[in-house]
């Protein structure tokens, strides 16, 4: 109808719009760097950034660091989805444990973690371990809260069906639970993913002998502002290409939802 | 030559600023592994955590400030400094230029906001006995943990705090541009001990009584890669240090590093001895405020050990 | 269709046991909302009894408590006070494993598809995969969905749901049938073809089922016997008719028989009654 | 009951345009399931008028396309190909703001008990929330709820909600009126009462109604005309009877009259020829 | 049916099962210190923390740190609900601007916030509105994720119903969204109040001159464990009494759920 038609379904449009807002933002921020409105000293400068990334991908100097730092996140996003669901299911399955376990688990939940980072180093080392365990220890909660709360919602009509059915608890947990819960359990993990990358990156920070974190770290005590930007930004690729292939697992295994607009139009 | 006993050492560093070049630089000249040695440098964003990694076991040896030897005394934990990489700690202790004219000295920074690396660090243990000896109580002053990299920079720039306590580079990176007007400069000889009266090692290197007893030869190849990269440096004119410290400690601004060199060379120990004098200093400084520290009784010569330096010192050439 | 492999255990006392269910003297008492608030008595004294082998249709006004006695008797709602009873043994708790359960609102797996739907049950029974799913095609086909199995529940009509939740209690091959008004969302032909089609079943081996229906045709044309539930708040079964019309029946004749037509007014009496009472106790 | 104020806005054309509703050779499309599915093809070349202030049923075999076609008149789903006018305008984008809707599945919002769900349209409108309970007050006594209005959906029958959902969409008197199956959840005794309260309220105003039912009596009883669609895939209307019988019509009385069996009997054998080829084409 | 009934509804079990739990955790952690299994230097000593929390109480000199630190979490809570609340429903509302922003929202939630906090320190101060930056940004996006995916699970028959009888876009808002994903938003609620004080103890320790955070890295600097216990554990309980104001907003606003076993027991 419009010349230009702004539908989430026209890729097109949306890619556009995306290019125009990345560039737009990197050029407020060269211009901001460039006249001295930001300092360059807080803030770098993307050609700066650009470059370092460049020298460390064609040195080859960043990559033990990505992939320890990919290693640790992809096993802390892992071990505590793993662990969130698990725990998640339990309680929410066992009113008694649930309610005996609450404060537990909301006191465990508000302890600030970065403190424990000597207890991991001590229980895990100094390798990639410390700081996957502290990545869990984020990735987890963001988990359990929304699994336990999903399998709360399930609707106690199909429950009460799939009961009659003859399912026993492990087919319910599967044939019910489970695809009730997919929706609360995809939508935390798009946040554990982000979670999971800040947990490893922080581990190194607060100490380790590689990684991105690390490289900030250090950089970070020379003033080498680029560097930290440039780090930054390339985890943030990676986070986005894990955060696509969760997407793509939550599309296939939401394919029966009721999708808006059902009916073809003519033209198709 | 004898092989160490431990090959693989790991290493945990509390900063890898200009006052931790001694360990950097023998790393980057291959000094280590001419020792027979594979070291791993761990970056820690503190001294406390470079001791938490050693107390648990993930570190063989720390590259961090002396102190720490005495206050973890006062915990039964034996720690032995067996090289010093610095004989004064390289700290500026200045006031931002909002106070410029009305801080003269140390007594006036009465009711104001003073930055040090971290609370309970060996910085603040400084500012508190600067304090002291200007006669203030520590709780005349606020005390903010802003680090000693950007945030430090940021927040006398940004006018949040009103004094600071930091080293090399910031310091020059602070006292170029007139930010930070230094009060008292502890990157000198003469600054030093105006400040402390002697000698004030700081960043060294050490490992658990334990450790050193166990593998004498691995400490003792330390011990010389350390030494002769202290005689190397003595010798080195900044754009030569700047050339052999690894880029990653560096960063991409060597004519800064440089500088900021040349501003704290004087700090950096010669021969990687602590001297009972500079020992004594030190636990002074920390006697002042810890009462846990001016309780116990410590024998600082157990603090330190000089035999693997000195015995450096004589077969080690630059 | 060989499903009887997989259906549930024969409970050993059957042969001597005549009653399939038994609800004793049950009272379902709801809690209002909120603190203060009033208790809703739903069901008040119910006794009834299902035989072995019976097909007893319930009709009562809307909102008597038809549903609530069906939950009674599928385990999933406790009575407040009385008690349910299995083939002789008492329910304490746990579910009615001996029974299907068609619900009065849509109760498929919005995740699976009508014959993953259909096959599901038969699944948790142990059936191998494929031919549950060849079992539930065959279903499928008999309740006049053959070539729908590959829709998710949303892309069904309504009356297809219905049919679908119907082939999935029924494929179970239970020895009790609960069905909540299964065949109200359904054209009359459909309607007659599913009552037929449920019939025929029943009489192959002489389920028990307890069928809610409003439609009092309906219920007279299936059933062994027919009972009036009084309206609510309250329920209590107050009327039984035995339907004494031969067996076997077909729908779209039966309505048309003089016996038929007498037991349709006698029991169209007494529901009027309740429905006028209940209309009127509404409206105070 | 002063709801005329806030009902929704009077179309100015209304006068000259005698067509309430206009399906203009209406096609519906489903997109199947997966990349590589069949289409679906529900409802194709439907053509069809709603004349102002006519009582429209629509009869046909379960899952033809019946819910499809009153989504479409609602403005809820977009045809594939033709178009939908309403009073005269084309609806391309948005609603049908001319009409009320009864779904053919439970759609109140559970989080608001039955007299806030009625109320809520009327609050839509701008009616103070006071004022609007007490309307949805009347409305539950209207529809047999009274002394039920404090519950939540989850608290009330299968029949309630659906009487519940009746009051909803006709508390807001719209001028157009759609309604899937809205009585089939009902002892027939409650029915009857519904059917008579909806045509005094019809008759009243003489709204547009579009009326979706399986019980054939009742889409005699109640229209002007009664279409039959034909069965699926790609259902179109195959018949239209004028139902010529005098108003005011007594629910439980009209049926036994002469002309209404006439033309019951026309219509169920359209409808029955359109039944069998659904269930035989299913069946393949 | 049998002697002690494990029912989550019998008060006194649970808090008997609680407190044998709190107990026993206790009397183990003292146990493995008392015996030097556990590094006392690491892991304290329960006696010593009582008798620091006692002190702390007795002299009143925490009551400012931990004055400090309420007021940063609290305000980091309001605002990232609030934010996170406003956006997810903004974006949930709006597909194309959802979709156009989905990698950049994604990308955000992957930064390492910690290293931020300079630039933080830069903009807002060394100050509690630094911290409660830190916070925000950590609550914003477990609380976006969620009401984002709670919109998009709006029964699609109960919105249509709604939207035919008239609602504009703020009622359907208001009546409909909102109470829909009330269950999405408070699971991330639950969790949001431990990262917020998480955010502003980690805030504190990154600079700040009083609250908790600043405490714990005192006590760290000088090795005083049981100080470091001693603030982590008054927190938690300070985070546990919000968590219940949380709880019990979440059943006023819930309270149109169906809940189990609905009848009234014979005895009621
Ligand atoms: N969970 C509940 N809480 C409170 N009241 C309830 C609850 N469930 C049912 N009721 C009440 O119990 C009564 C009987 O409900 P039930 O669903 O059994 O009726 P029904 O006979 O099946 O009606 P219909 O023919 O309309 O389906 C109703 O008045 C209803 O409001
Ligand atoms: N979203 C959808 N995707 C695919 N097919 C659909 C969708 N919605 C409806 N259909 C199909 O369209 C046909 C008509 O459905 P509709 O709900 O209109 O039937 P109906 O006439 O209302 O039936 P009933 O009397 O059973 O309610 C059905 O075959 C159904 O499977
Ligand atoms: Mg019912
Ligand atoms: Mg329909």
């Amino acid at each position: 109808m419009r010349a230009i038609e702004f539908s989430p379904n026209n890729s097109f449009t949306v890619l556009v719009t995306r290019l125009a807002i990345l560039f737009g933002v990197l050029f407020l921020w060269w211009l901001g760097t460039y006249q001295k409105w930001l300092s360059p000293f807080f803030f770098g400068d993307p050609i700066g950034v650009a470059r370092r990334i460049v020298e460390w991908f064609v040195t080859g100097s960043v990559f033990r660091h990505l992939y320890t730092t990919l290693v640790e996140t992809l096993l802390a996003f892992a071990i505590g989805t793993v662990l969130g669901l698990g725990c998640g299911l339990w309680l929410a399955l066992s009113p008694f444990l649930a309610v005996v376990f609450d404060p537990f688990i909301k006191a465990m939940n508000s302890m600030p973690r970065l403190i424990f980072a000597p207890i991991f180093a001590l229980w895990f080392g100094l390798g990639i371990w410390s700081k996957v365990a502290l990545g869990v220890t984020l990735v987890f909660f963001v988990v359990f809260f929304n699994v336990f709360q999903g399998v709360r919602e399930v609707s106690p009509t199909v429950l009460s069906n799939t009961r009659m059915l003859g399912a026993n608890s492990r087919q319910l947990m599967r044939h019910v639970y489970l695809p009730s819960a997919t929706s609360w359990v995809f939508s935390s993990l798009h946040n554990a993913i982000g979670i999971a990358f800040v947990g490893s990156v922080v581990g190194e920070y607060l100490g380790s002998e590689k990684g991105v974190g690390y490289l900030i770290l250090l950089a970070e005590g020379v003033f080498d502002i680029n560097s930290v930007i440039a780090g930054i930004l390339v985890l943030t690729v990676f986070a986005l290409v894990l955060d696509t292939a969760v997407s793509m697992i939550e599309d296939y295994l939401l394919r029966w939802r009721p999708v808006a607009g059902q009916t073809v139009a003519a033209s198709a | 030559k004898d092989t160490p006993e431990k090959p693989e050492l790991h290493i945990a560093a509390a900063s890898t600023g200009i006052t931790y070049l001694p360990m950097l630089v023998a790393k980057q000249r291959g000094y280590f592994k001419d020792e027979g040695l594979d070291v791993t440098i761990a970056a820690f964003s503190g001294g406390s955590k470079t001791l938490e990694a050693l107390l648990g076991g993930s570190s063989d040896m720390v590259a961090g400030a002396y102190s720490n030897t005495i206050t973890m005394a006062t915990k039964g934990q034996h720690l032995v400094v067996v090289a010093a990489q610095v004989i004064c700690p390289g700290w500026i202790f200045g006031v931002s230029q909002k106070h410029e004219t009305d801080v003269k000295s140390p007594k006036d920074l009465k009711g104001m906001r003073i930055g040090v690396s971290a609370p309970g660090s060996s910085t603040h243990m400084a500012v508190n006995y600067i304090l002291h000896k200007a006669g203030l109580q520590p709780s005349d002053v606020s005390i903010i943990g802003v680090g000693q990299a950007a945030g430090a920079v940021a927040a006398v720039r940004a006018g949040q705090i009103d004094a600071l306590i930091v080293n090399d580079p910031s310091a020059t990176i602070l006292t170029k541009d007139g930010s930070l007007r230094p009060l008292e400069n502890m990157r000198t000889a003469d600054g030093n001990v105006k400040v402390f009266g002697s000698d004030y090692p700081e960043s060294s290197v050490f490992a658990t009584q334990d450790f050193i007893e166990k593998n004498p030869k691995t400490v003792q190849a330390v011990a010389n890669a350390i030494v002769r990269a202290e005689k190397w440096i003595a010798k080195a004119t900044p754009q030569q240090v700047a050339d052999n410290v690894p880029p990653q400690f560096l960063g991409d601004n060597k004519a800064l590093y440089a500088e900021a060199f040349t501003n704290s060379r004087r700090c950096i120990a010669q021969n990687g001895e602590i001297t009972p004098k500079g020992a004594q200093t030190v636990h002074e400084v920390l006697a002042a405020f810890d009462p846990a520290v001016a309780s116990a009784k410590i024998d600082l010569a157990t603090t330190y050990d000089n035999r693997f330096v000195r015995k450096a010192a004589a077969e080690v050439q630059p | 269709m060989s499903t009887a492999a997989y259906s549930v255990p024969v409970d050993r006392q059957q042969a001597e046991v005549r009653e399939a269910l038994r609800f004793d003297n049950v009272t379902c008492t709801f809690a209002g909302n909120g603190k203060r608030a009033q208790t809703y008595t739903a069901v008040s004294g119910g006794t009834l009894t299902i035989r072995d082998g019976e097909f007893v249709s319930i009709v009562g006004p809307t909102g008597c408590g038809k549903s609530t006695l069906l939950n009674v008797a599928a385990g999933l709602t406790r009575p407040s006070s009385g008690s349910l009873s299995v083939f002789g043994k008492k329910l304490t708790h746990g579910l009615n494993t001996q029974a299907a359960y068609l619900f009065q609102v849509d109760a498929l797996m919005p995740w699976k598809t009508a014959e993953e739907n259909i096959a599901i049950g038969l699944i948790f029974r142990g059936m191998p995969r494929e031919e549950a799913l060849g079992v539930a095609r065959g279903w499928l086909e008999r309740v006049g969905l053959q070539g729908h199995g590959k829709k998710y529940p949303h892309q069904m009509s309504g009356g297809m749901r219905k049919r679908a939740g119907l082939a999935q209690a029924l494929a179970l091959n239970p020895r009790i049938i609960l069905m909540d008004e299964p065949f109200s969302a359904l054209d009359i032909q459909t309607r007659h073809l599913m009552e037929n089609e449920l019939l025929r079943l029943w009489s192959n081996d002489r389920k028990s089922v307890m069928f809610v229906t409003h439609d009092l045709e309906e219920a007279i044309s299936l059933s062994d016997r027919v009972i009036v539930l009084s309206a609510g708040p309250g329920t209590r079964p107050i009327a039984e008719f035995e339907i004494d019309l031969e067996r076997p029946r077909e729908m779209s004749e039966i309505r048309m028989t003089q016996r038929f037509l007498q037991l349709h007014t006698q029991i169209w009496d007494v529901l009027r009654g309740e429905v006028l009472k209940s209309y009127a106790r509404n409206r105070v």
